[in-house]
């Protein structure tokens, strides 16, 4: 039932995922996710003078959170960290051309590797982290 | 919508645990009783005997297929159904007598939740724990019992890992102690024999569209002198037990079905273990994969792999795009929380469970769907693989 | 068995409230899911995906045949199913807001029985009388009504005299006092209109072979924000409202069913109530018939007469050797001890209530039937009156 669900788009990405692999020391890492409910992701940041100038990614998880991780990393590629920050699960999963209501949390995932990635580059840097807003 | 077929445009169904096609000869059986012998059973006239002796010949069929006395074979809306009357129904009429009952962890969710539910009517419920193959020991099972208990419920196959219990045992157990005992056959019949007196039941469930029969028809053994209260009350159909007009074609359908399979089932069974049998070597060339269930006492259509690092729902969304429909026990899959109970049952961490892949084969699969399904399964699984940070360095390729 | 039939050879079927003929427009639409489509709904694979899409548009067909949301549809086994399913799940539900149920005297079993196994599990039940035309009083609701009621049970048409009930009122009763309403619409829809928004109900049953869809299938219309239990535990279909796989054939007919006979509903209830009207007219020149029911609100299709004197199965035995299909309220048909309970209810005295003849009339019925029938019948009841002994001297010619 849950394939009928899946967007054109989330197949694209799910079957020919953009920017998968782990990367070499990169600027900022963050996982999240839990194995126990079946996922995790992590995000790779490579940055320069703020700007993310690659991203991959490492999932383990279903179509969507591939989808998701594959179309959350595309997002912020070229974007400067604020920028990046801003890009939320609802951009992920709109770019995505939707997902089922009980795959959003999939796309949750994505947003909260991207923040955790950046905060580990700016902890590095010696920044305050950055507060997660609460209302995913 | 992904709709990558192979070559031939065809399915590769490894997916009959789920539910089979409704046979073509069985279907033929059915097509009179829709539009001219639709009479009422119950009603008193000619037109309505051709649909009352349509529905005992039926009866007698699945009596046959199962040893069991004619009218000994009660039919319902489904296996859901059955499992529903037959443990609430001893349940409300033995409360008198006790109100504990014993089942297993590893039972259909039609049995668990039925449990559940009667435990909030005030039963207390024992569910019983599973080996590693997800076998109930017979000690377990002695036990549990208590001067108050009234019902055990052990399937007979499970439908996920297709582990086969030892029936005729806890049969034994629950026969001396005078205990009601039910089992849910539903995976069971048409893999292997079923026979309610080996089995030692008072109580057995079937459901029609898992041996090639249509969907939404069941049917409930209960032993003569077994006290229980109906599910459904109404009409005086089924001698007053189950009440509602009886689905006539349906059960047509699963009467002609539950003799082809019973009549078939060597034969199938073989051409069943051969194919697995390839299946299982196949997939066991898959580095980190395991065969979930018991080695041997397992039906012969089922195979339950687990591959370590990557998630089902991935899986069979690949599989789908090669159009291939199996099935998983992620809970990706089904939106719910838990991965599958029956693989944790198991002792399966809850991360590995989430990579189980069920494929359970039917009469109309070949040689070539398995070597299909292992070619295009192998680079799946690298692929997800590669993408996973739980997969150590080395077996990434 | 006497089967002397007509000279066409053909069966004049008059028990359309029994159950009807599966149109072959209807079995048409059903055929690709028993073989082809024969994907488990709940499956994550695009094959089943067909199978899904199916029950969703028949669950729109039922919606919009009763001018409900989509989501307040949940299929069943049949009638029986889902009336067992509206009261037994509003009960145990809503067991702490109390525990009275009203209900009326001239329910279907399927709703009398499960009331009388609940009182048996502590509830109580108020059976409400009716008037000597088997209408409910709609002060006799307000009275019975008492604060630890939590649902209202009266049927929209009764199946042995079609009289209809006052349900928009007895609606706007329940809705004032907070208390559930149920009503069984098996027998009116496709005969009159079906709106739940205008009836006032929070549950409304159906039963797809009334209607010239297929049998073993319902639905039951759940008004949304409505506290009932499950009544099949189990699988999470039907949003886990109502478990086991879904008969996909079989709900697709009944979507089609009900589609076909609510667009039909006009011309159907005219054509109707053109042959009843000389039913009725030829019927009540034989002496000593009464019509049983509401002279004016009962179902377009539904006759029902006594004839004094002698008792209902003897007719339909006669009938049947003419090959017409009917049907009769006496006890000796049914191998029950009582008449009809509804015929009693209405007043009638039981040595009369046994010579109920029920004749309900479908789409295919012609005038030629009902000139058929009366022919055939008139002289049956003068023989049989002719050799009973209660048959005033001057009546038996
Ligand atoms: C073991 C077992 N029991 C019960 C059921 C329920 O049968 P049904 O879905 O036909 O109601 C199933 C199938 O889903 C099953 O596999
Ligand atoms: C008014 C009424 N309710 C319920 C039912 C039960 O429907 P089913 O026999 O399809 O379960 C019937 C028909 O028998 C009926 O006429
Ligand atoms: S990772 Fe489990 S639902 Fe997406
Ligand atoms: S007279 Fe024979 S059963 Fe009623």
């Amino acid at each position: 039932m849950i394939l009928m669900m899946y967007s054109e788009k989330v197949m694209e990405h799910f079957m020919n995922p953009h920017n998968v692999g782990e990367m070499e020391n990169p600027d900022g890492v963050g996982e999240v996710g839990n194995p126990q409910c079946g996922d995790i992701m992590r995000i790779y940041l490579r940055i320069e003078n703020d700007v993310i100038t690659d991203a991959k990614f490492m999932t383990f998880g279903c179509g969507a959170a591939i989808a998701s991780s594959s179309m959350a990393t595309d997002l912020i590629k070229g974007k400067t960290l604020e920028e990046a920050w801003e890009v939320t699960n609802k951009a992920v999963a709109e770019a995505l051309e939707g997902l089922p209501p009980v795959k959003m949390h999939c796309s949750v995932l994505a947003e909260e590797g991207i923040h955790k990635a950046i905060n580990d580059y700016r902890e590095k840097q010696g920044f305050e982290p950055l507060k997660e807003k609460t209302d995913a | 919508m992904n709709t990558n077929k192979d070559d031939t445009g065809n399915i590769i169904y490894l997916d009959h645990a789920a539910t089979t096609f409704t046979d073509p000869k069985v279907l033929e059986t059915m097509m009179p009783y829709f539009t001219e012998n639709f009479g009422n059973p119950s009603s008193p006239y000619d037109m309505a005997n051709v649909s009352k002796e349509a529905v005992d010949s039926a009866r007698q069929q699945v009596a046959t297929a199962i040893n069991a006395d004619t009218d000994e074979i009660y039919f319902t809306g489904g296996g859901t159904e059955s499992d529903n009357w037959a443990i609430k129904g001893i349940a409300f009429a033995n409360r008198k007598k006790g109100n504990h009952i014993i089942t297993s962890s590893i039972e259909h969710h039609a049995v668990l939740h039925t449990c559940q539910w009667l435990e909030k009517q005030g039963f207390e419920v024992t569910y019983l724990p599973v080996d590693k193959y997800g076998q109930v020991r017979t000690e377990d099972v002695k036990k549990a019992i208590r001067d108050d208990t009234i019902l055990i419920s052990v399937m007979l196959a499970n439908n996920e890992i297709g582990t086969i219990q030892p029936i005729p045992q806890i049969g034994r157990i629950a026969r001396e102690k005078n205990i009601y005992f039910h089992t849910d056959a539903v995976q069971g019949i048409g893999q292997v024999p079923v026979d309610v007196e080996a089995l030692n039941v008072d109580l057995l469930s079937l459901s029609s569209h898992k041996f090639y029969g249509p969907k939404g028809v069941g049917a409930l053994y209960i032993k003569k002198g077994t006290r229980l209260d109906n599910h459904s009350h109404g009409g005086a159909q089924e001698k007053k037990k189950r009440a509602g007009t009886e689905n006539v074609p349906g059960i047509v359908g699963m009467g002609a079905a539950i003799e082809q399979a019973t009549s078939q089932l060597e034969e199938h069974a073989a051409h069943m273990k051969k194919l697995r049998a390839q299946l299982v070597e196949g997939l066991l060339l898959i580095p980190a994969t395991h065969l979930a269930g018991h080695p041997e006492k397992r039906l012969p259509n089922n195979v339950n792999v687990i591959f370590e690092y990557i998630e089902g729902e991935s899986i069979l969304l690949m599989l789908n795009s090669y159009s291939i429909a199996a099935s998983t026990g992620s809970a990706c899959t089904s939106a719910s929380l838990e991965p599958s109970h029956v693989l944790i049952a198991c002792g399966f961490p809850h991360e590995v469970a989430h990579g189980s892949l069920r494929l359970t084969l039917g009469k109309e699969n070949t040689e070539e769907d398995v070597d299909y399904l292992l070619q295009t399964l192998e680079p799946i699984i690298r692929r997800l693989r590669a993408m996973s940070p739980m997969t150590p360095k080395e077996q990434r390729e």
